[in-house]
């Protein structure tokens, strides 16, 4: 088992035709996703070449796709300008979980898509996040496949390239993943840390689970509420930007210190109040993994 | 993005709300000529993109015209928080009954544009929210629906007892939030909101940031930036598509990914290095982004070493590899360059350093060890 | 309330949907002088609140200016269903490669409108609903968001293959929601929304009814109506706030309540009887209201009884009764009044009218009944 | 017991300073429903004198309305610009249940008013109805309580006096009411035929119910295949508008035949077939409920 995504996953591509959907669409194919077809409105009827000869339908609509492909998942590679219109597609088609890798959707466009995804039943991560993996079932995202390898421990991110340092580090240790999780770094996303522990919690594979955040915003601090109350396994933490000043946005749109709230210290506190081991540097997570396995 | 005081009003007072005149000088000159043509008293106020600007002395009142220009000649040119004023906005004096607070800002939690509003206006709410919490009223607005009237009615009744005063307030708080939602902005103050002597509800300070992610929507607002008021390290770090923040210490990195570029400070600071600044050079990399990320890094005179630290996913270290040979070409380094790369098409970037004269190792630890070790060293030298 | 054809092409055009262009005349000279300058052939299409008009001999394709005028001459002055033409249209004629159907009402089972789609244009979609129901395709919007754009897409590969066609129709999608939302209609409908052989897409009739309750919101759709196309009696109904219908029968009603009225109507009909009309007095009833009711009620020749049925709640009876007494002294009725009135100041109202030499029930049946036999007995007389 | 209200009903009156809202909050009062407040925009801190030298704080908002009198029920008398805002005012301030009886609300406010209130879990009544009334227990909207008494038969309909003349027909007979909703004749309503018809099933006071439909649309129709399922107790149906002609709207913005659909004949058959007993006349009432009880 994993989360969220597994073999049973039957993936579509909205925005299939364009240079970043192209690519990951084809490296997923190579993962061995069960990439069963692709959106781009205006080229309905075409096929779309994956590696080694495997050709997928495209089609004009989600809804089409759905009905021809019996997809379930959906991943979004479009436009940061059409990413809410492809988001609320897929919710309105009955995807129930859709992945939205676009960086630099608008923060406004997201508080309408994420009541209208949530009620329609389904679940978005992102956006602006690498998606999820599933090391040896699937990929749905942009993560790297073979720094990771299957093993016990759960990661969840709001980071894209740290993640992958430390789920490097753990394969390089030995030490496999059960799924690796990026919830991304904007201010309004589909999937938050609780989110994700919860469904760590109750999947019988994963048996640590490693928490990576950084500074702006309070969804650590809440998520170390959670651990505290509802998490039987164990957690090991990290917060980047223990460095960053004050009052600039590091990068991503949610990581940002305003006046004295969101700093990395006040982070730290919370996970070492409920419990939660927490590295130095991200080479640390081995060993604290190795503790509590 | 941040846009000065006086663009803000000039948001809001097209949206409706009711902000007194104002017109902004460069110079003394302008200054007098602009407060001669109000009348009364003005005041004079720096337009930087930094807050504190009244402790800092950069707001003035002037009795007349003459004064305006002795302060305009004190404030223009002053450093505030690190930044020059350039510009002055002169506004008439106000009567003053009472100073509110009232802003929106996009909050994580509930997943939407969230008031706050305040009667004690006039000083910072983060004073607020520590000294007085209970003070603060808090409402989140759902954009499927817009600011609905009984949410704008109520918004008046905690800051105003008189029925006209609250529909003068709930007119206001719809024409900010529309200000707010039409130039996709990510922060929207208005503090204070005074009412005067006669009753009148008005805004006298306004502060206004933008979602950059909006910014491909409203070119006018776009058009508003202001790049005399950012280093200009940032500006020309924008412009090549780089997210860079100069910071005071001595290595300078270059990292992919925002996360990643963080926890690459935070370690640098672990073995006891002092970071230059915080640089991602994003995801889909091209060769050209390093060389314009190494650019702005040696125009840093404090920088002793610079320390690249790259995973490669969607950016292929051989196109840093690339970037850095290339960026050795045509600028002047003058600093050493320690550098990690893994992940995609990392043996290609190695066979490329090394062709070049450079070597590289898979450890962030490694890397960041030595890049701290050189600048000491370099420290030591000076 | 209904607008014309014409009128819902100009909200239409309004929007940005494109719409072939076209005037009104009211005489068959305007409508040749309209033709000339337009130069080939025209249509020339009857302006009435009535579906038909096709049937009906209403629309007629002329080759050129002389018989346009030979049209209008004819079209002019026609009864369409019971309405007399004052206006018709005058239109190039458009060549069509393809005819679709596009509408948009609200529905009571999803609350929210619906757009309803199909390639086959050019006929009434209740007649497509009944022959071909696969033909329809169905989108309910929810307008906390309006029609999102891919929807807008859906509906647009529903009607077309073409990619640029797909484009052009999707956004006459959003301009066709856009004129619905924005005129506070009920029915919004294209109908044939064609192809011409250059493959351009055009809006070539269309139908809005606006909902009565969103007129005070759009004093420039209120302005659109036009009393002349419809009874006189409903018009003074509905400006005495009366809601009125003409029927075929002989016994006239007033009640309050349009379930109770419509109960009235169907009980005239389980005794033998046929209803002149239906008219509700609505809630808060006052006397002139029930004056302004009789004189309506009155003027139609065909009455020969007139029942009364009244159930007090808000509606108060005593003002009922004092209403039937005014407007006997006001106006000639000509014709017996049976009174059923029960419920608030039902005593009040039965010495009112037993003052004023009319008697009252208390039973609905027994009211009915009575006007039934009142009415036969009068037929008998004639 | 009765459904959506009875004695631990704590009644708001939103508009109680107009013309309708201040008559009819007397006339409620008198009836014995408990009318705690009432709100009315710039009078906050003022009093409604109601009957008898009883008086109600007047609020300047729901929520705070809410917050000083614990109320759980709300109706509405707003003019018909202000009802939409009135109604999701109530629905926010966490009013589970809320009477609209302001005629002429724009159909497409209510597009928006109802997944509003919804999401909030609370259930509307209206607009533009007569409200509900338990006899003897207590009174919400503008029925004559008079007419009324309490018993068996809960009665249902989409129209007011005609109601009422129902209700009075069963009173006059001895037969009493467990409670009578009108759910309104505008197109969008909060409460249809099939939430009435669920209630009172479930409420054991009820042993009879008498729904009264009219022309347009199909919420009869609905209701009668959700009574072959779903409801156990005998039902007694009506249908105003027998012989009124198609494409005109017969008072009610509601009740209008279009083309073929939402005739009386169609309704009535669907009744029969549902083995839901109709009656021709309103005064078949009596002799129907008297064959079933």
């Amino acid at each position: 088992m994993a989360i969220f995504i597994d073999e049973s996953t039957r993936l579509l591509v909205q925005g299939i035709t364009g240079r970043d959907g192209s690519f990951h669409a084809r490296q997923m194919m190579e993962y061995g996703t069960a990439v069963v077809g692709g959106v781009t409105p205006g080229k309905g009827g075409q096929r779309f070449e994956g590696p080694s000869g495997h050709a997928v339908p495209i089609f004009d609509t989600v809804r089409d796709a759905v009905a021809e492909t019996g997809a379930n998942t959906s991943i979004i590679y479009v436009p940061p300008a059409f990413a809410a219109d492809a988001i609320m597609e897929a919710a309105d088609a009955g995807i129930p979980f859709i992945v939205a890798i676009t960086e630099g959707v608008p923060v406004l466009d997201m508080t309408r898509v994420y009541p209208y995804v949530r009620e329609r039943g389904a679940r978005l991560l992102g956006p602006n996040c690498p998606g999820v993996l599933a090391p040896g079932k699937a990929k749905v995202g942009i993560m790297p496949g073979q720094i990771a390898m299957p093993g016990p421990v759960g990661v969840v991110s709001r980071s894209g390239t740290l993640t992958y340092e430390v789920v490097y580090q753990l394969t390089r240790a030995g030490i496999g993943q059960s799924t690796c999780v990026g919830i991304g770094g904007d201010p309004i996303i589909g999937t938050n840390f609780i989110d994700c522990l919860a469904a760590f919690e109750a999947d019988p594979e994963t048996r640590a689970i490693v928490m990576i955040g950084e500074i702006g915003g309070t969804d650590e601090q809440n998520a170390a509420e959670y651990v505290k109350r509802h998490v039987t396994k164990p957690v090991i933490g990290f917060i980047a930007g223990q460095t960053a000043p004050p009052g600039r946005r590091m990068g991503h749109a949610g990581a940002i210190i305003s006046g004295s709230a969101g700093t990395a210290a006040e982070k730290i506190q919370a996970f070492q109040d409920a419990g939660i081991r927490v590295m130095e540097r991200p080479s640390d997570v081995v060993g604290l993994i190795r503790e509590v396995l | 993005m941040n846009i000065h005081e006086y663009q803000a009003k000039e948001l809001l007072r097209a949206h409706g709300v009711p902000v007194p005149p104002g017109e902004v000088a460069t110079t003394p000159e302008e200054a007098e000529r602009i407060a001669s043509t109000f009348g009364g008293p003005v005041v004079v106020k720096a337009q930087v993109h930094a807050g504190g600007r009244g402790k800092a002395g950069g707001v003035k009142l002037a009795k007349d015209a003459a004064e305006a220009r002795e302060h305009a000649t004190r404030i223009l040119g002053m450093q505030i928080k690190g930044l020059v004023v350039e510009k002055v906005l002169v506004t008439p004096a106000e009567d003053i009954a009472s100073e509110a607070y009232v802003g929106i800002v996009v909050d994580r939690a509930t997943r939407s544009p969230v008031f706050m509003v305040s009667r004690e206006g006039g000083i910072d709410i983060e004073e607020v929210a520590a000294t007085n919490p209970g003070a603060i009223h808090r409402l989140p607005v759902d954009t499927r629906y817009g600011l609905l009237p009984f949410q704008a009615h109520w918004l008046a009744t905690r800051l105003y007892d008189d029925p006209a005063q609250q529909r003068a307030c709930a007119r206001i708080m719809r024409q900010l939030y529309n200000t707010f939602i039409d130039s996709g902005a990510s922060l929207a103050e208005i503090n204070p909101l005074i009412t005067t002597p006669a009753g009148e509800v008005k805004a006298i300070d306004a502060k206004i940031n933008i979602d950059d992610n909006e910014l491909f929507r409203h070119p006018e607002i776009e058009a508003l930036r202001d790049t005399s008021a950012e280093p200009p390290s940032e500006t020309a770090a924008r412009e090549a598509g780089l997210t860079f923040i100069q910071l005071d210490g001595n290595i300078g990195a270059v990292v992919n990914g925002a996360g990643l570029a963080m926890a690459t400070m935070d370690l640098i600071k672990f073995y006891g290095g002092e970071p230059a600044n915080f640089l991602d050079i994003g995801g889909s990399s091209n060769p050209e982004k390093v060389v314009n990320a190494l650019r702005i890094i040696t125009s840093d005179p404090h920088v002793r070493v610079i320390c690249f630290n790259i995973f490669g996913g969607i950016t292929r270290c051989d196109d840093v590899a690339n970037g850095i040979v290339e960026a050795t070409r045509r600028i002047q380094i003058g600093v050493p360059l320690v550098i990690r790369l893994t992940g995609t098409n990392e043996e290609k970037a190695v066979q490329i350093l090394a062709e070049a004269g450079f070597s590289a190792t898979t450890s962030m630890d490694e890397v960041v060890q030595k890049a701290v070790e050189l600048a000491g060293a370099a420290k030591g030298n000076v």
